[in-house]
């Protein structure tokens, strides 16, 4: 049984199909690149994987169990995160508030407790608090622990949403163009998390364009091509298909 | 929006401010009604408290994003509550008192599951809606609220302890005093509670991206709405208390300009703090009005207090409150040496 | 159906609410701040218009033209002295109902706040046996429908209304287009402005004169925006003519009860349509 | 320099020569006491002008009342009014009732109107302070008074028997009328109209209720359902503005034949022709608390010359043509009674003495003779009364109309 299951997904906004028919099945613990050209719809698979949007055909399974049609938070506590294309962040909290803003999940205290300070709870956010610094020290954000988010420069604000991600121990990770706008070393940086990351069983799909760092780190690719699904396998195959060649370069479309 | 949330004070003020201070402090407040017995200075006092509590209530609700228009309508609901439980069904006022807040809360709870679906704007519209609505029924349904006559809601009864009379709410306004600090104390106390708690986190991640948040697996109306509900509760408190301390309720009492003073009084006081911010901001604001009204060129204490709050918001740094502006004055004036940290870049 | 009569007088209640609603929307698409001040605007705009004719001897209708132009004038000047000054939306819109007070006082100390009217512009009522119809009300009716029309004339027709659409549309592509986001801005907060004035100086012979006629205009414009979809203009008018309407028409049915029904039934629409009647839905 | 000199030299003299005069003058008149008077009433706001219209009236009035004063005891005694600005809400009106007995240590609070009547007698009876006031909707039997717990409350004018006898005197003056139409906002709403109804009905008299949401704008509804009703009077109780506009609106629908009016005075002719247009405003009804026209009631002549005195001083410090009578029955005709109530009693500052010399006592005010009801009246001890007098628009000018002299509703 696969871990995430796409069966015959659809959306369509009005007229517009902007995933038709896809299915696509995910392994435990697998790197899957998603590429394909502008517009094709690889954002939108991911709305639809993490529920802001609804698919208008077809359904979603993860771990066997129906998801389509679930609330995004539902969604996210069955352990399905997801970054963004553009950088979203608490806008006027520090990274290491972000952070603890994003350990949502990961307190074993409830609001109560919380609220009425308990032993518990102490412990609790000190173990969060933990945690958070652990992770931020894991992706070299230590210097900018106090800096307001909205002030740290375009690569960290993209890595501090993979840490707001990450800290939310993702069991399937969605990452929605990581790297753009990062150097090399920076994306490689990021490569050797995500790697990191499905070592220890995290399944992560991502959307990439830059092919090093896609070739790199994908055990599979999926190519999209105006919502429909025209390859998927081994990345090395996938890139070299006539198909996908045609659809990134362009064919005359009569 | 810097200013909006905090959980890691770079300074805290209880190792700056020594403890002494902050006790003397609090006795000199609970000392008020020994000082002075006059009754126009107490019950400014009161009636301060009373709104503070209100925009407390009103920061609550905006900590999750949330714009309401409709915070008096919370304080008509627990007056009438309180007003119609003892002068009209002769209940006894403590239980009644009680209730009142959760008559209040209740309402808010209904009307938040139902609207908190529906953020943003469409928010604040509708409670500014529901506050009318509240205003037309306490109007018009008359066998309940006496329509426009109001309901005259008796003081407090004397609290007697072992054949002694220990408090009595018509020889002095001390008692109210008491009850309004109490009333400010309790809802201080929890929702400074709420701020440093779990809560006043997710709070904030639904405020600040609800989109993001909600990606994270937090279930943004349950936040709303609890929000909305616990301001509520205790608006409804504040409306309870300011019907028995002037005894009386009528529908005109509560309406669309009280919510805009409601609002007014915490957001220029800074929504920075749950809890300094409305209470610093109902000081100022309310105490200019009541100084305001006693200039006798009508429009002038209008214009007056338009231009004030319109000069506050312009000059305030940022757009933070009032409140922010005394914490600064710890930051940079006083504890200037304390604050070198060799990463904290310059603001 | 309800009397010839009340459908008139709902439709001038709507053009008033129309053409507030429709500065207010514009002002709101490009500023992305609902300026509270609309209604004290509108009140400002029947004074000027009033002191105008009764005190200059200036004709009505140039008159309206002036408190537009005034208050566009000081529309502007709170725009660039007040608004720009402040960060933050919150904080511009606690200014900007401070304002209401502000304005609300000056107008007491500048007129006194007895009232005033101005029924000596277009007297007379013309009685065509089923129906009479006020020459005041029928100014107000052509009076909108010129300034809706002028308006379409320009958002679709001229080099700033393309722009201002461009930039409700898209900010961020049209300020890379070289649209002065802040000049136009400028311009929008004039011409709403304008419009808010003009809509009182055209009710001015219809109602009773004082400095806090604006605030039941201002709520319902306000409710008018929000059931026909914030940002939308079409939305704009057609809320503006559903309250007009609704309300006097329910009120010829049931009477009082008809402020519990209209208030019901725009929470009632917010809650089937939260993006209101003519809003972009949101997902 | 010199020229300053000289200057400061005239300005000392003067100084010292109005100095001696004042001095001479103390020496030669008893000095009066001065009793204060609170009068709280909006005073900013949209209820502003109907606070505002007092005032002057007040002042030129008390000038008067003071230039002989009244005799306590062998003492004698002037009044003074502080004005406090109620806002128009319960809130504001606490406020200024708690400053004006606690601050400036006033004891009798007179010519109150505004919605903030039980939030200031909340305070005004505990501190035993004599509160004189309007019957409005929330005083009337089975409305929120309380003789018990309201001892101090003396209702100085009864607006709903006023209303009653305005719509008598109506009929009175229009006997071929078909039906009467009632409106008030939703506001005045209360079982105040219960008592009207009942007694309307027994006299016979034809009418029809509407009520609107106080700030409507557009009245045609209203109108419309008043037509249906068969009504050609609407008669309005609730505020000014609105009985304007019905007298706009109903013109502009054309129904010519429906005549208007406000159960208030006018307080100018002008505003009412400027608001509702000249034609529409003609034969426009309002109270007339003109002791000059009466013709039923009496009053007496020195009120009379009094009456006139006032409006000429207030029309010369105005500028301009004061109209406006019905102050006659607010805080004049309260501030008599406290003057003729104290003499009965021998007191001034005994409010229990000054109370039992209210009930069941006589007063003769500017607004003419009445004997307080004793405790007939909605199980009230305290009730006093005024005629209803009717005057029309007529030109640019009030003109009486007619009149019904008041009766204690039984």
């Amino acid at each position: 049984m696969p871990y995430l299951e796409l069966k015959n997904v659809s959306k369509h906004f009005g007229r517009l199909a902007a995933v038709e028919e896809v299915n696509l099945q995910v392994g435990k613990g697998e790197i899957l690149g998603i590429v394909g050209p502008n517009g094709s719809g690889k954002t939108t698979l991911i709305n639809l994987i993490s529920g802001y949007y609804r698919p208008t055909k077809g359904t979603i399974y993860f771990n066997g169990k129906k998801i389509s049609g679930l609330r995004p938070d539902k969604i996210a506590e069955l352990g399905i995160i997801r970054t963004f294309q553009s950088n979203v962040l608490y806008e006027g909290t520090t990274v290491v508030e972000s952070m603890l803003i994003s350990s949502y999940q990961q307190y074993s205290t409830n609001n109560w407790q919380s609220f009425l300070e308990t032993k518990a709870w102490k412990d609790d956010n000190e173990k969060a608090v933990g945690r958070v610094i652990e992770l931020v020290k894991l992706l070299d954000l230590l210097n900018d622990t106090f800096l307001p988010a909205e002030g740290l420069s375009h690569g960290y604000q993209r890595m501090l949403g993979i840490a707001m991600a990450m800290i939310a121990n993702p069991q399937v990770l969605l990452l929605d163009e990581p790297t753009t706008g990062m150097n090399h070393e920076e994306a490689m940086f990021v490569v050797d998390k995500i790697k990191l990351l499905s070592e220890q069983g995290v399944t992560v799909i991502l959307i990439e364009h830059n092919m090093k760092v896609l070739l790199n780190v994908a055990t599979r690719v999926v190519c999209l091509s105006f919502g429909n699904k025209i390859a998927d396998g081994i990345p090395e195959e996938v890139m070299n298909e006539k198909e996908v060649i045609e659809a990134y370069l362009g064919t005359e479309i009569l | 929006m810097r200013y909006f949330f905090k959980t890691i004070h770079l300074i805290d003020y209880k190792n700056i401010v020594p403890k002494t201070v902050i006790g003397l402090f609090i006795i000199l407040i609970l000392l008020i009604p020994v000082f002075t017995r006059n009754v126009v200075t107490l019950s400014t006092l009161i009636m301060t408290g009373i709104w503070a509590v209100a925009a407390m209530g009103f920061t609550l609700v905006l900590r999750t994003g949330q714009f309401s228009l409709g915070q008096s309508a919370f304080m008509a609901l627990g007056g009438y509550a309180s007003a119609i439980l003892t002068a009209q069904m002769g209940l006894p006022f403590w239980p009644s008192f009680l209730v009142s807040g959760l008559v209040s809360g209740l309402i808010a709870l209904l009307v938040g599951m139902v609207v908190l679906r529906v953020g943003g704007i469409y928010f604040s519209i509708i409670t500014l809606a529901l506050g009318e609505i509240v205003r037309i029924i306490a109007l018009q349904w008359e066998p309940l609220t006496r329509g426009s006559r109001g309901i005259i809601a008796s003081a407090p009864p004397p609290i007697i302890l072992g054949g002694h009379e220990l408090v009595n709410f018509n020889a002095s306004l001390a008692p109210y005093f008491y009850f309004m600090i109490c009333l400010v104390a309790v809802t201080g106390l929890v929702f400074w509670r709420i701020g440093e708690s779990r809560l006043g986190r997710t709070f904030a991640g639904t405020a600040l991206n609800p989109v993001l948040a909600e990606h994270q697996g937090i279930y943004l109306m349950k936040y709303r709405v609890i929000a909305f509900t616990v301001a509520g509760v205790f608006t409804g408190y504040a409306g309870a208390l300011y019907t028995h301390f002037l005894q009386v309720i009528t529908p005109m009492v509560f309406g669309l300009w009280q919510s805009i003073q409601i609002m007014i009084m915490s957001i220029v006081g800074g929504i920075g703090s749950l809890v300094g911010g409305p209470i610093v901001g109902s000081i100022l604001l309310y105490n200019l009005g009541e100084y305001l009204s006693r200039l006798d060129t009508p429009g002038l204490q209008s214009f007056l207090f338009g231009s004030v709050v319109v000069i506050v918001v312009m000059f305030l740094p940022q757009g933070a409150g009032l409140v922010n502006l005394w914490e600064r004055f710890w930051n940079k004036v006083v504890w200037r040496e304390e604050e070198y940290e060799p990463d904290e870049p310059e603001d | 159906m309800p009397p010839a009569e009340i459908l008139i007088e709902g439709l001038t209640q709507s053009c008033i609410y129309m053409t507030m609603a429709f500065g207010m929307v514009l002002v709101f698409s490009i500023l992305g701040i609902l300026n509270w001040t609309h209604g004290q605007l509108f009140m400002l705009g029947a004074f000027i218009v009033f002191y105008s004719t009764t005190a200059a001897g200036i004709p009505f209708p140039i008159g309206i033209l002036l408190a537009g132009l005034v208050m566009a004038g000081i529309g502007i000047l709170i725009k660039k002295f007040i608004i720009d000054r402040i960060k933050g939306e919150l904080y511009i819109g606690v200014a900007t109902l401070a304002l209401i007070f502000a304005l609300e006082g000056a107008a007491s100390l500048l007129f006194t706040s007895d009232d005033r009217g101005l029924a000596i512009i277009l007297p007379g009522v013309l009685n065509l046996g089923v129906v009479a119809i006020s020459y005041q009300k029928m100014a107000v009716i052509i009076f909108t429908l010129i300034v809706m029309t002028a308006m379409y004339f320009v958002l679709n027709h001229t080099k700033v209304g393309l722009a201002i659409r461009a930039v409700a549309q898209q900010p961020v592509a049209a300020s890379l287009y070289g649209i002065s986001t802040e000049r136009l801005s400028l311009i929008v907060m004039g011409i709403g402005c304008a419009l808010a004035a003009m809509a009182g100086a055209i009710m001015a012979p219809l109602y009773p004169i004082n400095p806090f006629i604006g605030r039941t205009p201002m709520i319902m414009a306000l409710l008018a925006i929000v059931i026909g979809g914030l940002g939308s203009l079409t939305g704009a008018i057609v809320g503006g003519l559903i309250l007009g309407f609704l309300h006097s028409v329910i009120a010829y049915y049931i009477s009082y009860l008809s402020e519990v029904v209209l208030f019901g039934l725009i929470i009632l629409i917010l809650l089937v349509r939260p993006q209101g009647l003519f809003g972009a839905s949101a997902k | 320099m010199k020229k300053s000199f000289f200057s400061a030299t005239i300005l000392m003299i003067t100084v010292m020569v109005i100095g001696m005069f004042s001095m001479c003058g103390t020496a030669v008149a008893e000095e009066p006491i001065i009793i204060n008077v609170a009068i709280i009433s909006p005073l900013s706001g949209p209820a502003g002008p109907w606070g505002q219209v007092g005032l002057d009236v007040y002042e030129a009035w008390l000038e008067l009342f003071n230039k002989e004063g009244f005799r306590v005891n062998g003492k004698l005694y002037n009044f003074k009014n502080i004005n406090y600005d109620s806002l128009n809400t319960p809130e504001g009106g606490a406020a200024c009732a708690k400053r004006a007995i606690f601050e400036d240590k006033v004891k009798f609070i007179v010519g109150h109107w505004d919605t903030s009547f039980l939030a200031v007698s909340a305070i005004s009876n505990p501190a035993k302070v004599i509160l004189i006031a309007r019957n409005g909707n929330e005083a009337v039997g089975g409305g929120a008074y309380n003789p018990e717990k309201m001892p101090y409350v003396v209702f100085g004018t009864p607006s709903h028997e006023k209303f009653l006898s305005d719509i008598k005197a109506i009929v009175a003056a229009y006997p071929n009328y078909k039906r009467i139409g009632i409106s008030d906002s939703t506001l005045g709403k209360g079982v105040g109209w219960d008592y009207v109804d009942r007694d309307l009905t027994a006299a016979g008299i034809r009418f029809h209720h509407e009520w609107y949401p106080f700030g409507t704008q557009d009245y045609s509804p209203y109108i419309t359902r008043f037509k249906e009703a068969g009504c050609d009077v609407i008669y309005g109780a609730g505020d000014v503005l609105a009985a304007m506009m019905i007298t706009k609106q109903r013109w502009d629908m054309g129904l010519k034949y429906i005549k208007t009016g406000t159960a208030g005075g006018l307080l100018d002719p002008k505003m009412y022709i400027d608001v509702s247009g000249y034609d529409a405003s003609q034969g426009f009804i309002a109270q007339h608390a003109n002791p000059l026209d009466y013709k039923k009631t009496k009053v007496n002549p020195k009120f009379i010359k009094m009456f006139r005195e006032v409006q000429d001083m207030v029309s010369k410090k105005q500028g301009k043509p004061f109209n406006y009578t019905a102050w006659t029955d607010w805080g004049c005709a309260h501030m008599q009674i406290l003057a003729q109530a104290m003499m009965k009693a021998g007191s001034v500052d005994d409010p229990d003495k000054i109370m039992n010399a209210i009930r069941g006592g006589t007063f003769d005010t500017m607004a003419g003779k009445y004997t307080m009801s004793g405790a007939k009246t909605y199980g009230s001890p305290i009730v006093f009364g005024n005629p209803g007098c009717i005057s029309i628009i007529k030109g640019n000018k009030e003109v009486y109309l007619s009149e019904n002299p008041w009766k204690p509703i039984p």
